[in-house]
């Protein structure tokens, strides 16, 4: 902890105030949102209810007293019109922070994501910058009813223009917010809301040192080895950080050595790091709460199996949703990728 | 509060003022000059049943019993009077707040719940009660209803000769729903295909937090000036009014005059939802002033004065009312999860490749548990 | 024909009949007293350069030299009098069809022809127009208008306290889209923001095929009163009532009054686009009662019988057009594909690992060919 | 061609008028649609400009001259608005039949789609049946302007509860047109609009037979084996299906026998005959005109590489678009998989 605090002041003397702060996600959010706020009087946060309820999982709490109406937006009930005046205000320079109140509340406002901000960058070649943040609580696991629970990357995931990420931590949660908000593409900011109140510790100086150099979003699409081993990959993001490291934890007392890869962005997603592993390990397991099919872990299944070909052991497994609905709350955890489902998957990757 | 432009109160239809005094109105007298006493009392009873089964859902939901609980306090004559004015074959559109219209449909209100215990995603059976699922994409349904309301002109059941034989739709939504694409969608096609359906806003003045003044300029039911509908507003918390006025929206859909668009005007006494905090974003005395307008009492105080409100009926809808929270309680915490292969009913009609092999593995996946007696 | 609802042409602002005579109207005197005969016959030069520019890209399109074309003929009044009404720091927001308004705003009108090339996607520079790019999803570009109206608001471009520096957008779009969720959730963020925005509708009387009565019951200027903000109906055929009224609502917006919205009853007197047959929908009686109201040969009629239109300066726009047309012609057949590399350009604005990735193994590949000598 | 219209007519006297007829694929979806109207007067059709204009690719041509307001209705402009009525319709038993005008103008209609149309069914535990077809012109070749050309296959098939399928040729172009109307699941329908025009004999008495008795839409789901082959399975569907069966050719005339499989549908995906096929071959190729990031390729290969592990002699690869926005007209030829890309991955694989 020291040392970090050391590194990321850079200085010696007066001795300085921590920056080291424990939070919970959401928490880390909100503060990642109130420190790019006083940076740049450019960007604003628009949603439903974001104001003086401060959201209803209270990720924008305080901000609209502390910034007021002009800068913290209460929109109207529609999420086309929500992230298409995001997007005009965005043409004149402005940073919006739009809150799609849950993931399954997001379709409304499909068109204007995959045919407007998504394009516009490359139809104008260039000349208009539109960065958008889309904050959406998403995925599974708090007992929710329909359209509450929903995992929707694959869904933004295959349209060019947008980049999607997913913080697993506090420390991410915090850093990713500023680096989405400050990156000149639009950006899908996936938050877990199982994991909205884990708390985590969170160095508030690092990403500031970021934020002012060349280097602002340049590590937003990378993945993070989340815990080092040797005997099988296990790739996952966001939501089912948690699970894919307890499961690394059980497979450890059991003998078997997982790498746990947080991919932390979707889009871009970072083959090099999932590759380098998995030709390390030979063995892959992705983990995703979104149905199986046609999911992210397809595509990382797909290119692995091209590219580790000759590395493989076994093939690559994946662990996600089924292909139904998003069933009832009382179905959820055995819906979702159980620890035992995935230690299943490890021990059929690590037996071949 | 500022009572302009959306939230003023300008030329709503009142037929029982906040006293319980009938106002005399010309205009709205035919369509409730039939009622009798013994009417009205049965739409204190159902705004009073509504009302003793919201109060013990949201129990459960602080029990832990169910996942969340969507009041509807506050806003039961909008519900009971319009309800009321539904008959066969109108078709019914709610959004996921209209219990108090359920109940007039004849749902069994306990089995709404299983939706909010986390058991499925619709409860009763929508043909059996001529009233669809809850819809939580707010606005969605508008749709649906529109649609249906076009099918139903389509098979005849709109100014067919016989207007007792004849039908239309009713399609609720909320002021906040008003700012929809799909709902302004739905507006238009209604209007275009003069189809027969009365939309129903109940603008109980919040969506969540967000005052209708985030939502609108003017009153809500200008939105049907827009389209070229004709539009009412009505005192949502006068269950007179908001039978008469969808009695004259129904007579006029049913008879192939198209579509009407209803501004019931109330307030949703309680939370939004049991996960809502209304002190954040709303004041006591705002509450107040709407207690003073609680569309029960104001109906009860009219009976009273008037005496046909004894002592034994008020002991009778009372004993009723308690016996439904019982009933509700006790069902509630006998359900229990329905086996986990369930969750791949019904997904599609006939047999998918995919769903099918999923299901097969699960079932052995399962299996394999119980077999080796590994699994809790 | 039938001329009623949205295709009665009641209480459009005139003020020059079809037959060229100045029609006098107090209430829009104000918005052109101030117009000279050289500002009329600078009207008159841009809608025939228009109209020149606009037979030019057909009859390229003919030739196979662009994909496809969407001809603005018989629109050059409501875009000509409605661009010339713009100033800066005003916004514009075209729909697809603008090219009139493209050519108000300083575009070098054979520039659009890119994008109907299929070279890109976008052709001019927005910021250097203050002309956005078309926009071919349906009203999609309407929120964007609302958007861009609602920052230059905060950015202190509104009712700044100099008129002449105020600023304001104006968002043009077709009937068809009023009926698009999008265009309506503008019309009510507009309203609920008090943005500085003109909504300018051109009623060309069709979406492709379908009349305006597909969309509408009454008059698409009603759609205004739904959200509560001011509306006029101009006839979009007469250059003037379309400086005027929109001078008018630009004033209005620029004023920091909030959003207006204008319906420009007009007629597209050509295709949809090249790749449409307007036969199979619409009857040449139709079309021989709007070639009466050309927009064109109204204002050359009203300039002809003040004298103001000499054979010189006849002669001269005739000649400008012509030249237009061959260097239209010539840069459109000079464009070459830029190189295939290019594709991967601006996806993002910062590097991205897939694109990357894809770009050079797209590189690669080509090369092997090139190195090979067997691609051709 | 006497044999097939011998069985179809399962007659011998008298002569039974030939059912066999040439036709364009729009033709055939025409009388596709004309015969599913014949049938039932519950299917309607619904979208803008399919009346008197007949559709500006002219599938719904004389249909409305025929059928009347009451059975082809055009529509306001608002693709939500489409979908959403024709939800209502379908649940009083109407069959509608949605007209998108192109890809790129379904997303306004995406929430309908994804969280209304596919759910409808589960929700109400099977009680409402909500059989809409969305017929769309999809893909590109054509030489169009942005949002003409979209392949959006991959942005359905993740969601449970739609069926996705896209004919290849005139056949079935006539018989699935008709299968998915009367088919109880809500069906997309991807017109590869590029093959319009193509040609081929359209036997029309086989699938009436077929909607006749209680296996009216059971192949629908099934893949078709276009070409058998030895060496390397070729993947495509569709807009693909043409080039894929030219790259079949060349392989063959160069010495590779290539087994062609045409998917015919997207979801439900028939993985038993794919994966039937990479098992003797050994060598996958999936091709699709969608970008290969995320798109249903990644799917198929994910599941070869895992199904097919142990016969796989090669990666599985994929030819696809790329991950950038659907360039201009002038770069469609080279964006898209073209026979050298098809043929470049055949090799590849043919080579290991
Ligand atoms: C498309 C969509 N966006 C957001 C939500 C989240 N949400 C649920 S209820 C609600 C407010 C609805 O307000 P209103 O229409 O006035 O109905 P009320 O709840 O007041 O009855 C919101 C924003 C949703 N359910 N659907
Ligand atoms: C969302 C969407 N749906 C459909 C289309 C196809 N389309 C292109 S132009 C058009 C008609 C537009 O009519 P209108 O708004 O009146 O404008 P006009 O073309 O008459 O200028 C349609 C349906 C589209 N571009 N976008
Ligand atoms: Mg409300
Ligand atoms: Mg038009």
């Amino acid at each position: 902890m020291t040392e970090t605090q050391h590194r990321a002041s850079g200085t010696t003397a007066p001795a300085p105030e921590s920056t080291i702060k424990t939070m919970t996600m959401a928490g880390a959010i909100n503060a990642g949102l109130r420190a790019a706020m006083e940076r740049d009087p450019k960007v604003l946060l628009m949603g439903e209810d974001i104001g003086a309820l401060g959201g209803v999982f209270r990720v924008t709490d305080g901000l609209h007293k502390d910034f007021g109406d002009a800068r913290v937006m209460d929109t109207p009930l529609a999420e086309s019109g929500i992230v298409g005046t995001a997007i005009g205000m965005s043409m004149r320079g402005y940073r919006p922070v739009v809150e799609i109140q849950f993931d399954g509340f997001i379709f409304p406002a499909f068109n204007q994501i995959t045919t407007q901000l998504a394009k516009m960058h490359y139809r104008s070649h260039g000349r208009i910058e539109v960065p958008v943040v889309i904050r959406v609580p998403f995925a599974g696991g708090i007992g929710a009813v329909e359209h509450h629970s929903e995992s929707i990357e694959a869904l933004f995931a295959h349209t060019a223009g947008l980049r999607l990420v997913s913080p697993a931590n506090p420390q991410d949660a915090y850093d990713m917010i500023q680096q989405s908000i400050f990156s000149p593409d639009p950006v899908l900011f996936l938050e877990p809301k199982a994991r909205y109140w884990d708390k985590g510790d969170v160095d508030t100086a690092a990403v500031r040192t970021r934020l002012d150099g060349a280097t602002a979003t340049a590590d937003l699409g990378r993945a993070r080895i989340a815990r080092t081993g040797s005997d099988v990959t296990l790739v996952a993001y966001g939501p089912t950080m948690r699970t894919a490291m307890q499961a690394a934890e059980v497979a450890a007392s059991e003998g078997t050595s997982v790498e746990v890869v947080d991919l932390r962005s979707i889009s871009p997603l970072d083959f090099t790091t999932v590759i380098r592993s998995a030709k390390r390990t030979g063995r892959v397991v992705v983990v995703h709460e979104a149905p199986t099919l046609h999911g992210v872990g397809a595509e990382i299944a797909a290119r692995v199996s091209e590219e580790a070909f000759y590395h493989l052991h076994a093939p690559v497994l994946r662990v996600g949703g089924f292909h139904t609905p998003y069933p009832g709350a009382k179905f959820e955890h055995d819906y979702l990728p159980t620890l035992d489902r995935v230690l299943d998957a490890v021990d059929r990757v690590a037996k071949h | 509060m500022d009572r302009h432009g959306p939230l003023s109160d300008d030329g709503l239809v009142t037929l029982l003022d906040r006293h319980g005094e009938r106002l005399a109105d010309p205009d709205w007298e035919p369509y409730v000059e039939h009622l009798t006493a013994e009417d009205l009392r049965g739409f204190w009873r159902d705004m009073t049943m509504t009302r003793a089964f919201d109060m013990e859902a949201t129990s459960l939901q602080r029990q832990g019993e169910l996942g969340l609980w969507v009041p509807a306090l506050g806003q039961e004559a909008a519900q009971i009077g319009s309800g009321r004015a539904i008959r066969e074959p109108d078709y019914v559109f709610p959004s996921y707040r209209e219990h108090g219209v359920a109940f007039t449909r004849g749902v069994d209100l306990p089995q709404i719940l299983t939706l909010f215990r986390g058991l499925e995603h619709g409860s009763w059976d929508p043909a059996a009660h001529s009233f669809h699922l809850y819809t939580l994409v707010i606005g969605a349904h508008s749709l649906h209803a529109t649609g249906y309301a076009m099918a139903m002109d389509r098979d005849g059941l709109v100014a067919s000769g016989n207007p007792d034989a004849d039908g239309a739709v009713v399609c609720y939504y909320g002021d906040g729903a008003t700012s929809q694409g799909d709902v302004n969608e739905a507006h238009i096609f209604a209007a275009v295909n003069d189809a027969p359906i009365v939309f129903f806003v109940q603008n109980n003045q919040f969506a969540i937090s967000e005052p209708t003044t985030r939502q609108a300029k003017v009153p809500l039911a200008r939105r049907a000036d827009g389209v070229g509908i004709p539009s009412v507003r009505v005192d949502g918390n006068d269950v007179l009014a908001s039978y008469a006025v969808t009695q004259w929206a129904l007579k006029h859909a049913r008879s192939g005059a198209g579509p009407v668009l209803i501004e019931a005007f109330t307030y949703r006494m309680g939370a939004h939802t049991t996960s809502d905090d209304p002190t954040r974003y709303r004041t006591r005395a705002d509450e107040e002033h709407w207690a003073q307008r609680d569309p029960i009492a104001r109906l009860e105080a009219y009976l009273l004065k008037h005496g046909e409100l004894s002592d034994e009926f008020r002991a009778e809808v009372e004993a009723e009312a308690k016996a439904l929270g019982k009933r509700t309680r006790e069902a509630v915490k006998s359900w229990e999860r329905p086996p986990l292969l369930t969750m791949f009913d019904h997904v599609y009609a006939e047999p998918h490749q995919q769903v099918e092999a999923e299901r097969a593995w699960f079932d052995r996946y399962q299996r394999s548990f119980t077999d080796e007696g590994a699994h809790a």
